[in-house]
């Protein structure tokens, strides 16, 4: 049985142990018992996240991000990062914590990066409280390296504000959102972040979920002509290129990764106590040098994982800017040692341990379904060797 | 451990037992090329009207792997003259030239070299400058100028099957390539040896060629489509040699592995009795099972004339970059053994990556698998979609673009 | 779109095409349309096996192995690996695949290799006819590498026979056997191999599925001490470890894989297609030099497990003894390629192709069972290792 | 491409130069070790006290890998003198005498060498035979024979920190096991070289100590259990010196690809435009940073003077198979060029494979880490256990153990 500290954030400025514990022991009393069953449901527990969400004093797991002045916890990304890691780890369940982070993360803090003052004001405390949930379409969250699928044309004259005509499947968090994060293509090129309420006429959504990461909510935003106000724009008009995509990028590689570090530390873990009970030839299977070999390995990518991850998510403190390499860098690491933990695991505990009942068997379906999330390795790799060779 | 091979086993005992030397060495010693000649080896790929023995593909195959188990830098010198060059010639030379050019290279009296890459282009031919151009008047035959580099035998050949561009006479409408036998014994030859990690008992190097002369013969156009058609047909023999040399070089490294974790004990403890030793003992068998498998299938395929370009693609790429790995366990199951000069594996691990390298690229090869799989041709555009989807500038940290060094605001 | 001539079984005295190419239109036709929904709902259709098995004139997929004086195909081990390698390609369903090659190889070989002439004769032509179906426990075929869970006690004086107790999970095709094969440890050591109708007294069959091949049909075996004559003896009395042990492990090894080959192909398809259709950057992902690797690379790992297990099989039809060592160098082979061609099928195709309708979904979840089955790498390794080294 | 060090870089811009010759000629050229010593390379690593300038962990780090990269194997005969047998002698030798077994390490005066592995015995402590016996009479010192191999700089060290055997006077109760400090510049020691694949510019080899003299106070027992100890924490810096040697390697790889990616031209497309390219690119990318980000995490800890074995060694196994990796992909996108004897990648493969053997292998440091997990120790048991399952035989065909040849019975 591996305990935690031997398993710990690698990194130089790795998380504050201290918040990844306590959103660790809070996940498992409060998720982790119901995890296998929502998943075998499809279920969203709202009770659940209110829970996670409200936590005081304690992880406040809805506001991390969110200044304390406007109503959240204030945190620095490194502690987000523990404190997402310690839900990965606690809960058990991918599908959870992916929602979460969309929320505290994806959602939040483009708001609070490019948002107006009004924006910040009207959106940040009562996000940061749990009140109103926040969605983004997984879909933006690799600028527009998927085919665009929403535009936006200028409001009729003398009315103003905009049009938005389209649909966004793979919506984390939409059937229970507040309000949206969309990005749209104008007919003359460049393209536009809006947030957008739930309230806004025209907008339609509807349930529609891939078959993974089934404990998270996920629904289609469809948008048939909406016609939003000016203030509805974040950030710059047509700025969306150099402000919400680059951000909302490194965001999901860092933060939806998080969470996966303390997956795979729990996937370690079963499988060191998996190895333990098996039998094969008669022996305990700890006893075969091949199974102790593969348990050092599967602990050797988790630090490494680790390390990488923290060092992006530092970058976020470090007052300049990060940088998209090692975002993209971790990324492409942690889903990769993701993939590899959860197949070793499965593999020393044998087929019994298949069932949606284990870890092992959702988070094998989930970690493929995450590393395809992000832009998956067909985007990754093009961003760091862009940036590696100064073209692209 | 290799699998019963069909036909008479050819053996290589002296060559085996002189392949440290030879590496060390740098250059094959005489009496590997005698016991070459006297097994019959260089015999086997060639019908008995060429002077061949006309072995059936298996046979061919188990010679072959025969020999690049003894000294694989020794199986690509004779396998490159007497096979490559031999088809190659047979395939393109004229019938009445036979005698001339193609027995000696049988018989092992002479040597030849397949001359198609130069200096700076590697497989690209569309940058090959190497040019044939008439040395008068019609009938008084051509002169041959350029350089080819990165040459098989090319320090030691008597003859060089050359690719190279023909410069033609006002309304010559024949092909602007051609293949031309030059007789590498002249004046107008320079060649040169270019050292190398592995496989260093094969001459290796380029040749210069100025005003080289060649007889009307000895030089025969072929079509630039050639370089894909059936000359390619013919190349895919060059990618299978290769790969049996891989297969060997593998099959080799496993069974000193196999014999080192019989023999040696750590900390009292046979290694051979350690699972994890075990476990790259049997994924090292897999591999090389399924490389030479395929290996069979391909060469019984080109052997009855039917083209297995794509088995042979995938046969190239797999077992070579499969070699590399199953030395480098290799060298790991020895430790420091492995990697001091004069041990078998070391000289294994070394010989290994000149495969990969050897022929067409790896990469080069899954193009040619790609297309076959209905994918349509390589469709290049220059690499300027990053910047455009926003992914091209770093990310504004949490209080955007203009945030105050540092601090979270609280 | 991959012509499959193109991806043809690569070892010399490869399947021969014509039975593969029936049982891949045949299970195209009649299979291949409610994989999906039978997956989604764990459902065993009889209907759809008794199609399987009676197809006149074609595959029949219930007895190919059974000799045509016993109502069989009569056909060789190479015809057999292509017919399953052809079901498997058409059907798109390796639970369904699996069912059909336990009942028409691992329950049935055994019997014609060491069955009595009255066993031959009462079993196998209502085998071969898909009438009686013959039942394997997953976990009795690799020997005793898995702690024997059956013993064998001799019958009360007088009465003869065994008493045979204890309990056997992962029984491909248990609730709809006619018959079970079961090896039995006896307290004196050594194990013997029984032949149990459904209705030998104190047999009781319970429903229990792994998550994974759900269109397989499972049970779990109780056997409270039930008592079985002589004559279910089938073999040697302790002679399982030389006779049925090493015989079902091998054709296990071979045989359970051949299903795969058809799998992995038409993966291979699905990933072709998936790149041709999706954009990445603007571009199809077909044209990406890394995606054309990738598919060139599971193609090639096709071509080679395909030509490792005719290689395995053909021995079956050499007259002589079929070797282990490549036995389980081609199950370790298939196994591990048909997950690398699962996740990188998954990976051209992107997040939205993991829905359970897709094949990529079902057959990454089921390539992970697969691959644990048969032993798994702790069973398969060690059993090459040990034929190497001259140990074990 | 190295990550922004801490404190001054180091750089060694003439060893640089100088490291294609280095290989070629097998040994570290003179200029070298003065640039090094210029430098104060060697004083980073130990406090002011001992002469050292006392950097912190970040700073030697970034130094470390300077001079790697400039050239492996300098790098290797510098820090396991400076650093590695620097800090076992201030550890273990008598504080009296530091001023003559360290200063002349740190100042680069003299060469030091840890001879601890024996010819056959590779990293099982439990068979080395070494001994250190009294010369005679108490206060008379000590005579130390036996045979050390694979030993960096034995053939140029002046002094050798060696693990022996004690041979124990009756009554003495002391340890069984001693480090003795030997001046290799005495008749009693004869040394020998082993050639290597790799790492050609540092020294290697082995020495023999036949009645060779030790000074009482160059004699310190120690426990045996100081080998899985505190002497084990220490030799934790040689797995951190061989990970780094490790990182740049792979770096230097990296840099040679992305550089010739961006000049090199084929079939009309840049390399640095194929995303073929790029995938090996950005995977390498990855891989090293993993590893850095490690080690800077490791070196922290130890230069605080924490334990940090679990994590060295994780981060000794995954750099140096990660750096053959980076150095396979680096000679497969330069081609031809990459084994061509001199080319700069050439050298880095042939490097990169010395680590992985270097120190404790891979494995063995996967029990270390195995063990860190709570999976106990080790239990080794005879491999018996497949023949008993009934795997250990042939099956029988299809008609059973008696089938006639072959056909089916139809």
């Amino acid at each position: 049985m591996v305990a935690p500290q031997e398993l710990k954030p690698a990194a130089p400025g790795a998380g504050d142990p201290s918040s990844a514990a306590a959103a660790r022991e809070l996940a498992e009393r409060v998720a982790r018992p119901s995890a296998a069953e929502r998943d075998r449901d499809h279920r969203w527990d709202p009770a659940l996240f209110a829970e996670l969400a409200g936590a005081r004093p304690g992880p406040g797991l809805a506001g991390p991000l969110v200044p304390r002045a406007l109503g959240g916890g204030g945190l620095s990304a490194t502690q987000t990062c523990a404190l997402l890691e310690g839900l990965g780890e606690g809960a058990r369940d991918p599908g959870l914590a992916l929602a979460v982070g969309v929320h505290a993360v994806l959602a939040t803090v483009p708001l609070r990066a490019f948002g107006s003052p009004r924006q910040r004001e009207r959106y940040l405390p009562l996000m940061a409280s749990g009140d109103w949930i926040g969605a983004v379409s997984l879909r933006q969250t690799q600028g527009a390296a998927l085919a665009p699928t929403v535009t936006a044309r200028p409001g009729t004259p003398g009315l103003g504000g905009w049009v938005l005509t389209g649909d966004l499947d793979l919506v984390a968090g939409g059937p229970v959102a507040h309000h949206f994060l969309v990005v749209a293509t104008h007919d003359g090129g460049g393209r536009t972040a809006f947030v957008l309420d739930r309230s806004t006429p025209g907008l339609l959504i509807t349930e529609s979920a891939p078959a993974a990461m089934r404990t998270c909510t996920w629904g289609r935003l469809v948008l048939d002509g909406c016609h939003v106000p000016d203030d509805a724009v974040l950030g710059t008009v047509g700025g969306a290129e150099a402000e919400v995509e680059p951000l909302m990028a490194s965001l999901d590689w860092v933060f939806s990764s998080a969470p996966w570090l303390g997956v795979m530390r729990a996937l370690v873990r079963d499988a060191v106590d998996g190895a333990a009970e098996r039998q094969v030839f008669g022996r305990p299977l700890v006893h075969a040098q091949s199974v102790r070999f593969t348990l050092a390995d599967l602990a050797t990518r988790c630090e490494l994982a680790a390390g990488l991850l923290y060092r992006a998510a530092g970058q976020f403190d470090s007052g300049g800017r990060p940088t998209r390499q090692d975002a993209a860098t971790a990324r492409l690491f942690v889903a990769a040692a993701a993939r590899a933990v959860a197949e070793g695991a499965a593999r020393l505990s044998g087929p019994a341990a298949l069932t949606s009942d284990h870890l092992i068997a959702r988070a094998h379906r989930d970690a493929l379904f995450f590393a395809e999330t992000g832009g998956g390795t067909e985007v990754l790799r093009p961003v760091i060797a862009a940036s590696l060779l100064g073209l692209g | 451990m290799t699998e019963t091979p069909h036909g008479t086993v050819l053996s290589f005992p002296g060559t085996a037992s002189r392949a440290a030397e030879t590496d060390a060495e740098g250059r094959m010693p005489p009496p590997n090329w005698t016991e070459i000649i006297d097994s019959g080896y260089l015999r086997l790929f060639h019908p008995p009207a060429s002077g061949g023995t006309g072995a059936d593909g298996l046979t061919q195959l188990a010679a072959m792997e025969a020999l690049a188990r003894a000294c694989a830098g020794s199986y690509w010198t004779a396998t490159v003259s007497g096979l490559l060059c031999g088809k190659l010639i047979s395939r393109y030379s004229r019938s009445s030239e036979h005698d001339r050019l193609l027995k000696p290279l049988i018989s092992g009296e002479k040597l030849a070299c397949f001359a198609i890459v130069e200096p700076p282009a590697g497989s690209d031919a569309g940058t090959y400058n190497t040019t044939v151009r008439p040395a008068g008047a019609p009938g008084e035959g051509f002169v041959i100028s350029g350089e080819k580099a990165k040459i098989t035998n090319a320090p030691d050949a008597d003859l060089a099957v050359t690719l190279a561009r023909r410069q033609k006479a006002p309304g010559d409408e024949g092909h602007d390539w051609c293949l031309a036998f030059v007789d590498l014994n002249q004046p107008g030859v320079r060649r040169y040896e270019t050292p190398r990690m592995g496989l260093r008992g094969m001459p290796w190097g380029g040749i210069v060629f100025t005003e080289a002369v060649v007889s009307e013969a000895d030089v025969v156009p072929v079509p630039f489509g050639e370089l894909a058609g059936e000359l390619a047909e013919l190349m895919a023999w060059g990618w299978l040699l290769i790969s049996v040399s891989a297969i060997a070089i593998a099959e080799s490294a496993l069974d000193a592995s196999v014999r080192y974790a019989g023999e040696r004990v750590s900390f009292g403890r046979p290694l051979g009795h350690m699972e994890g030793v075990q476990t790259q003992l049997a994924e090292s068998r897999a591999q090389i099972d399924a490389a030479r498998v395929l290996a069979r299938k391909a060469v019984t395929e080109l052997a009855a004339g039917r083209s297995a370009r794509e088995a042979i693609a995938m046969l190239k790429i797999y077992a070579t970059e499969m070699a590399v790995e199953v030395a480098a366990r290799a060298v790991q199951i020895h430790g420091a053994a492995g990697v001091t000069r004069g041990h078998e594996v070391e000289r294994l691990y070394r010989d290994a990556q000149m495969n990969v390298i050897g022929g067409f690229t790896s990469n080069r090869l899954r193009e040619t698998v790609a297309e076959s799989l209905g994918l349509g041709p390589a469709v290049y555009q220059p690499f300027d979609w990053v910047a455009p989807a926003g992914l091209g500038i770093d990310p504004a940290g949490f209080d955007g673009l203009t945030q105050s060094a540092g601090a979270v605001p609280a």
